[in-house]
């Protein structure tokens, strides 16, 4: 035993003269780290709504770089935010229920976020239970407007009269009920969660004419002559955040305004008793997290974290059963000999002579395999080339004097291959399986980037493949493209870099 | 006769990890034209470095410490590269390296490189007259002239050997060095082999530097004889003294530890415990602690090449009271 | 120590070791019988109990496959190998189902490999290169006691102490202090040395030596040599001396076989074969061997041999030696209906002295 | 005599290995293939005996004989009249002829070259890939041997311990994933090289004629490879000179590297001449070896260029579950293959002297 712990100890000895070796070891403590946590500090539901549920990323910003990229180029980015149940409180603020003397309760929602960056949010969204009972029924929204950091309010629905005068009407007759705005039935309105999206707002065509474009043109009618429909129809959402609205609005240049914005929704009834409990609070920021969203909003870096526990399955579990039963083939056509060996050897170069990638592609292409049998297919296409080495490794030591010494002091042939010929072909076994990894976790790769992949997984030769059908290099979005490969690599050269460490040990030809 | 070549105090170290091993530690010898010097020593005595530093070809960490190489009064250690190839090597001094199955490049024909050394040194000779040459040299070594057409891996270890002696004398150099010509051949091609030099060395005569462990292939050539010892010459002179009645314990012992053919069947004695390490040499002399006539006095001082009355050199202090002078 | 005491350890009869050779494509085609190399074709001698009994040639003569056959290391195509084991080993191999043939002897050839165990304990082998006899990954302790286990001897503590006795018997003392030491620390000299207590350490009858002393340093060889002989005083264990050096022969060897292309030519004292060889391939052995004799290089060493070595894979009819012997070129017109023709049995020369067991296979000394 | 034997060794190993990939491919595709339409027939059967029963709803026995009569003609015409395996096999036996006579037949999708024989679809791919992989590998092997030379020469120098290094970072990064990095920068970003690299032959079909058209289209050819051929370079090189380095080195130690220095040759001479000469035969291995590394890796790398080549071909085949497309061209792409090691392993054999009598 102690011998064991002593040749493990001067191993480590060895080992630690080769710095590439130690920071291959230390990579691969990060990667394994990595995997472990991400029960702990990733996002779960991200992951399994993927693949399957779009839906389910519709609050995320789409095709946003990192935010840290603001940090390096210095230009600031609005930052996303989406808060859920408790954390809605700092964003949203509801007030009510007010006594008018109008004789109209009124209930307030307020929502504040800030715009830091050069872009304005791509969409500002809000989602809040609500229940009301009202005498006589109906709940009407008096007003939703934006107030800006330089004080302006834009309206999106203010009660106003074709004319463009504010008169005092009843509310009934001028403001819209809240099934106008938020398409539910007037009349009443069960316990419901309500969704609100100033995207959705800004470009809803009825609002823009009933509400919006009167109140625009009361401001700036002046301005706005000559401008087309069509243009103020498509670019209102874009005034609301800009420095010059009339600019905005005819799609001339504009800066985004930044600074503290907030949405005011302004419901009022009478008698009206009304439960707002605001449940979600979103702003599509320009920017998103570590690592970018993709094209469907999907939060890339939940992607590239979980995708660190596949890649080393993948790459370790196929390189461990690649070198295994390479191994055995290998010793076995060694020790044995003969036309055993002959036969053995012919058939490994067989396989070996077949080019693996498109037998793989027809395989998966036709057949649709898992992840498990990717790694079988793998498998049966790399092994013979550890087999080959194996082999003569183990004819190499099979002629050596002490295994003859040995043999003729009694050894049977189970005791020479396990006391004298597998001790030495493992140090290469190791040095071997760390050796494959990369191939092993591009090979996954290659197949899940040509759509191949196992369909149930996220990995990053899929997020890849997902990027290269948004044609993301050519669209710029460097942030899709470039972290998962550079976590394919980081993978690859962490176990290149032990390997390599192993191979100069074991090899002393290369040696200094 | 002549002086060829004359080293003085060459000193070739190695710098390894575990420290600087003295390879050769301070040999100096001369060899006369015509003259065959034996150069004897167990594994790890230097004999070898000794051998590449004529050349000036020491491998990469070993170098030339110190020391001065003399060849028709240019100092080789002096020498850059190109000088050393252009008048050196194999136009001066050649070798006849260790392991002849080896020396050989194993994808070109033998002719070919022969033709080499010819295209390289005397590129003024024609095609024809550079082939004719080349089958003159292998004729000349007893060899038939289609060998120049074969790979060396289709040659046996005798002819292999042959063709590198060959090729040795192809500039008609004024030095061969052969190191270790024999070793690994059999019995019956080693006699042939040393036939074939002995021959070569009388027609030619050839000066020869002769690197053997054997003392009893130094003793078919050698006209000088020089034992060395962990990097150190022990003993030197003419082999007739040095075979017949050495004066160093480590050529006596060597002499008395092998086994003869003829003569009574004496008991043979060995040397015991095993050389030293070369990176952490002991004090004194290096012999010392496997010596049986050692004294106090040679664990603690090195001893000097002594000049003995018949002409000998010797490393000892036995043999201080016989000594002319302390050379070295 | 000469065989007469009829104490015979070892008694191989027309060994044969033929190793076949692949046949190239159109051999195939045309049929041809598959060729061998006769790597060793008919060798017979005997090696009495305590007797230190040398093979010599030159390589390739097949004397280490010789040895090895006899350990079946190798297979052995045909011919005999009787051994004599001791009682006890003898008895555990007639309880596995081997039975001796008369006189005690078991017929190696024809002992079953699966029931070959036993005999292990009673052949052991020592090889030329001490950097590759010994496992890099064991301790010498563990080196030493791998024999011990296989073959179930002793409680850790008594292997320990076996252990300790044979490193003390071969002089790499403290013992303890080269238990705990990997191959890689030692010297060549005391690795062979290592590896001469592993053979000697299962108390063998019979070891065969293959050049044990060739690849060491001139200053170390008489040590191992002296152990070797000391082993054999000892236990009296019969040795096979293999080597190639006729010098080391004559000092260690009670008799002498001398081979040529897997044949024995020449099978004598060890001492009267070397300094008066009969055989003409002998005389050209001895002939060739440099000496440290200052006089030898005023004269150029004849050595009465012709060309080099065949393959042996297409040995010469005949005498094998016939093509390069210098007598049967003398004397051809007599020889040239024998030599070229007709294999020479070993046989007692003609003009042997009173006394000299000597056998020659040559026609030239033995024909009437 | 032995050369034949080898190289009749050779050839016939590489006939065993054609077989058994061509065996392998088909009977997958038969498998495939045999499935695909079991489950069409059971998708059409129903229907049209429907529609039979309608029509032969007053004369059931008749209906029976009909029914009977159609199974059997849907059954021939999609060759599936045995058991499953037995169909799978025939379908296999089909495949091999139409393998093997390289007869593929057409497919309804638009690749490349403005056919849909799949034959001829696949003469370009491979031309075009041949044209770019052939360029790539002889850069990447003359700068790797150079690299590679000069690293053994200096082992432990910063050269050697950069590029080993670079090496090894090239041998984990997926060469298409490099591929798709170059496009992002020097298409996107720096805009020096085109995108689609399949345009050259709209670019091309503008040129006039004759002799001109062959001036005129190199440069053109060069810049549509231009991005390609780089990155095929920057990903192997780094590794090709670390495999020679070790190669090298190995040769460098032996002892006819310091005879013949101390035969007074230059070291060029010694270097290029008798270290590397001797150094070819297991730097051609290599090279087959990487090859086989590469290739895929390449062919990707293609589609993401769109460079009209076989990847381009496998890409496009796959968006479209286009099986025949598919399978022919692994079968064309695998018998290039296996002749390339082929021809490799000629090259090895004329190098090496030791092979060529042994």
């Amino acid at each position: 035993m102690s011998v064991t712990l002593k040749s493990i100890v001067d191993f480590w000895r060895e080992y630690r003269r080769y710095p590439i070796g130690l920071v291959g070891l230390g990579l691969l403590l990060l990667l394994i780290i990595a995997a472990l946590t991400f029960p702990i500090f990733g996002d779960y539901q991200v992951v399994k709504n993927w693949l399957t549920n779009q839906e389910y990323f519709q609050d995320y910003p789409r095709a946003v770089p990192p935010c840290w990229v603001g940090l390096l180029t210095g230009q600031s980015q609005t930052q996303t935010i989406i808060a859920k149940d408790a954390e809605v409180a700092s964003f949203v603020a509801v007030e009510g229920p007010v006594q008018g003397e109008d004789g109209y309760v009124r209930y307030r929602i307020t929502a504040t976020f800030t715009v830091t960056g050069a872009t304005e949010p791509s969409d500002v969204a809000l989602e809040a239970y609500m229940s009301y009972q009202a005498d006589p029924p109906g709940v009407l929204i008096e007003e939703i407007k934006v107030v800006r950091p330089d004080g302006k309010e834009f309206y999106l629905v203010k009660p106003v009269l074709p004319g463009g005068l504010n008169v005092n009407l009843p509310l009934e007759t001028v403001a819209p009920t809240i099934g106008t705005v938020f398409g539910y039935p007037n009349t009443k309105l069960p316990g419901a969660d309500v969704p609100f999206s100033l995207v959705g707002l800004a470009q809803n065509p009825v609002v823009i004419t009933r509400f919006i474009l009167p109140t625009l043109t009361q401001e700036y009618g002046a301005e706005l002559a000559g401008a087309s429909l069509s243009q103020l129809l498509t670019n209102v959402y874009r005034a609301i955040f800009s420095d010059d609205i009339a600019a905005a609005l005819k799609g001339e240049d504009y800066n985004v305004l930044q600074g503290d914005y907030q949405v005011i929704i302004t419901f009022a009834g009478k008698n009206l008793d009304m439960e707002i409990e605001p449940k979600k609070f979103v702003v599509k920021g320009s920017c998103y997290g570590l690592l970018g969203t993709d094209d469907k909003g999907r939060p890339l870096d939940q992607g590239i974290y979980y995708g660190v526990r596949w890649a080393l399955i993948i790459g370790l579990l196929t390189s461990v059963i690649t070198v295994v039963v390479g191994t055995l083939y290998g010793i076995a056509a060694g020790y044995i000999g003969g036309i055993v060996d002959e036969v053995l050897l012919r058939f490994a170069q067989v396989v070996y002579s077949l080019p693996v990638l498109p037998l793989l592609i027809l395989l998966a292409a036709l057949f649709k395999p898992n992840i498990w049998m990717i790694i079988i297919l793998i498998v049966a296409f790399s092994w013979p080339g550890i087999s080959f080495v194996t082999r003569s490794m183990a004819l190499q030591i099979k002629s050596e004097p002490y295994v003859e010494a040995a043999i003729a002091a009694g050894a049977g042939t189970l005791r020479i291959l396990i006391l004298y010929i597998l001790p030495q072909v493992l140090p290469y076994m190791f040095a071997s399986m760390a050796l494959s990894v990369p191939g092993a976790v591009i090979a996954e790769a290659s197949l899940s980037f040509l759509g191949l992949g196992d369909p149930d997984l996220v990995t990053w030769g899929k997020i890849l493949y997902d990027a290269q059908d948004a044609g993301a290099a050519l669209n710029g979005y460097w942030w899709w493209v470039i972290p998962p490969g550079l976590a394919i690599a980081l993978v690859g050269m962490t176990f290149v870099f032990i390997g390599n460490a192993l191979d100069t040990i074991l090899n002393p030809k290369l040696k200094r | 006769m002549a002086e060829l070549l004359r080293v003085e105090n060459l000193k070739t170290y190695y710098n390894t990890l575990r420290g600087i091993v003295r390879a050769v530690d301070g040999v100096s010898f001369t060899l006369r034209k015509g003259e065959v010097l034996g150069i004897a020593g167990e594994s790890g005595s230097g004999k070898s470095t000794l051998a590449w530093s004529l050349l000036g070809l020491v491998p990469p960490p070993g170098y030339v410490k110190e020391g001065h190489i003399y060849l028709d009064g240019m100092d080789i250690t002096r020498m850059s590269e190109a000088e050393l190839r252009k008048k050196v090597r194999w136009k001066k001094i050649s070798m006849v390296f260790q392991g002849a199955m080896n020396a050989l490049t194993p994808v070109y024909t033998v002719g070919r490189q022969i033709e080499e050394v010819f295209k390289i040194h005397a590129p003024h000779m024609g095609k024809q007259e550079v082939w004719n040459r080349i089958y003159e040299l292998l004729e000349s070594v007893g060899l038939h002239r289609s060998i120049a057409h074969r790979y060396p891996h289709e040659l046996s270890g005798g002819q292999k050997q042959r063709v590198v002696i060959a090729m040795a004398l192809a500039l008609e150099p004024d030095i061969v060095i052969a190191d270790e010509p024999t070793t690994a051949l059999d019995v019956v091609v080693q006699a042939q082999i040393l036939n074939l030099l002995k021959r070569l060395q009388r027609e030619k005569g050839l000066s020869i530097i002769l690197i053997t462990h054997d003392l009893g292939v130094i003793a078919e050539l050698a006209e000088t004889v020089m034992i060395m010892y962990a990097g150190k010459m022990v003993e030197y002179g003419p082999a007739d003294l040095v075979f017949t009645r050495p004066k160093h314990p480590y050529t006596e012992a060597l002499l008395k530890a092998i086994p003869r053919l003829r003569g009574p069947v004496d008991k043979l004695i060995y040397i015991p415990g095993q050389p030293p390490d070369l990176t952490r040499p002991p004090p004194g002399c290096k012999f010392a602690p496997r010596c049986p006539l050692a004294m106090d006095e040679c664990h603690e001082k090195e001893p000097p090449l002594f000049k003995l009355v018949d002409g000998r050199l010797s490393a000892c202090w036995l043999n201080r009271n016989e000594a002319l002078e302390a050379g070295g | 120590m000469a065989q007469a005491n009829g104490d015979i350890v070892l008694d191989v009869r027309d060994l044969k070791v033929w190793f076949p050779l692949r046949r190239s494509i159109s051999e195939i085609v045309t049929m041809k019988p598959r060729r061998y190399v006769k790597a060793v074709d008919g060798v017979t001698f005997k090696v009495a109990k305590g007797e230190v009994f040398c093979l010599v040639g030159e390589s390739g003569c097949g004397k280490t496959t010789t040895g090895k056959a006899i350990l079946r290391l190798v297979d052995p195509t045909g011919g005999q190998v009787l051994f004599k084991p001791k009682p006890e080993i003898l008895k555990e191999l007639e309880r596995r189902g081997i039975k001796p043939v008369d006189g005690g002897y078991v017929d190696l050839v024809r002992v079953p490999k699966g029931k070959f165990k036993p005999l292990r304990r009673e052949l052991q082998i020592v090889y030329q290169d001490p950097y590759g006899s010994l496992n890099p990954r064991f301790t010498i302790k563990r080196i030493l006691e791998d024999p011990l286990i296989i073959h179930g001897i002793g409680s850790p503590k008594e292997r320990e102490e076996m252990i300790a006795r044979i490193l003390e018997a071969v002089k790499l003392t403290p013992a303890s202090d080269f238990m705990t030491r990997y191959p890689h620390q030692l010297s060549g000299g005391q690795r062979q040395r290592v590896a001469i207590a592993r053979a000697f350490i299962l108390n063998p009858s019979l070891v065969v030596a293959d050049e044990p002393v060739s690849m060491l340093d001139v200053s170390i060889r008489a040590e191992i040599l002296e152990l070797l002989l000391d082993f054999r005083k000892k236990y009296g264990t019969s040795l096979i001396f293999i080597t190639h050096d006729l010098a080391v022969a004559r000092y260690i060897c009670d008799r002498i076989a001398v081979m040529y292309l897997g044949k024995i030519v020449e099978i004598g004292d060890a001492r009267r074969v070397i300094e008066e060889p009969v055989h003409p391939y002998t005389k050209a052995l001895v002939a060739a061997i440099p000496e440290p004799d200052p006089d030898n290089r005023l004269r150029i060493r004849e050595v009465p041999i012709k060309g080099e070595v065949p393959n042996a894979a297409s040995i010469p009819p005949g005498c094998r030696f016939h093509p390069r012997c210098v007598e049967y070129e003398q004397d051809k017109e007599r020889l040239d209906a024998l030599c070229p023709v007709k294999e020479p049995p070993l046989d007692r020369p003609i003009n042997a002295a009173p006394g000299d067991e000597r056998l020659v296979a040559c026609w030239r000394y033995i024909e009437k | 005599m032995a050369t034949a034997r080898a190289i009749l060794t050779r050839v016939v190993n590489s006939l065993i290995t054609l077989v058994v990939a061509l065996l392998f491919i088909s009977a997958i595709f038969a498998v495939f293939k045999v499935t695909e339409l079991e489950g069409r027939l059971a998708e059409e059967l129903p229907l049209m005996l429907q529609q039979l029963e309608q029509q032969y709803r007053h004369n059931p026995e008749l209906f029976e004989e009909k029914a009977k009569q159609l199974e059997q003609d849907l059954r021939e015409k999609y060759g599936l009249t045995g058991s499953y395996w037995e169909n799978v096999v025939n379908w296999t036996v089909r495949l091999l002829i139409s393998n093997l006579t390289f007869n593929f037949g057409t497919t309804q999708y638009s690749y490349i070259g403005g056919t849909n024989d799949v034959g001829e679809i696949l003469i370009i791919a491979l031309k075009n890939t041949a044209i770019l992989f052939v360029t790539a590998t002889i850069i990447t092997s003359i700068i790797g041997i150079i690299l590679g030379l000069q690293m053994a020469r200096r082992p432990g120098s910063p050269l050697d311990r950069g590029i080993s290094i670079l090496g090894m970072i090239s041998w984990s990064l997926p060469t298409w994933w490099v591929a798709i990095i170059m496009l992002l920068v020097f298409s996107f970003y720096l805009g020096i090289f085109p995108t689609q690299m399949k345009d050259v032959y709209s670019e091309l079909a503008r040129l006039p004629g004759g002799l001109e058209y062959y001036i005129l289209s190199i440069p053109i050819w060069l810049r549509y490879m231009a991005l390609p051929v780089i990155t095929l370079v920057l990903v192997s090189f780094g590794g090709w000179a670390y495999i020679v380095r070790n190669i090298v080195l190995g040769v460098l130690q032996e002892d006819f590297v310091m005879a013949a220095r101390a035969r007074g040759l230059p070291e060029r001479r010694v270097i290029y001449g008798h270290v590397l000469r001797t150094s070819s035969p297991p730097i051609v291995t290599y090279i087959a070896l990487s090859l086989v590394g590469a290739f895929g890796g390449a062919i990707i790398t293609e589609a993401v260029f769109g460079w009209p080549g076989m990847g381009l071909v496998y890409w496009v085949a796959i968006q479209n579950q286009d099986a025949t497309v598919l399978v022919a061209s692994t079968w064309v792409l695998t018998v290039a293959f296996i002749l390339t090691i082929l021809i490799l392993d000629f090259i090895y054999a004329l190098l090496d002297p030791r092979v060529r009598v042994g």
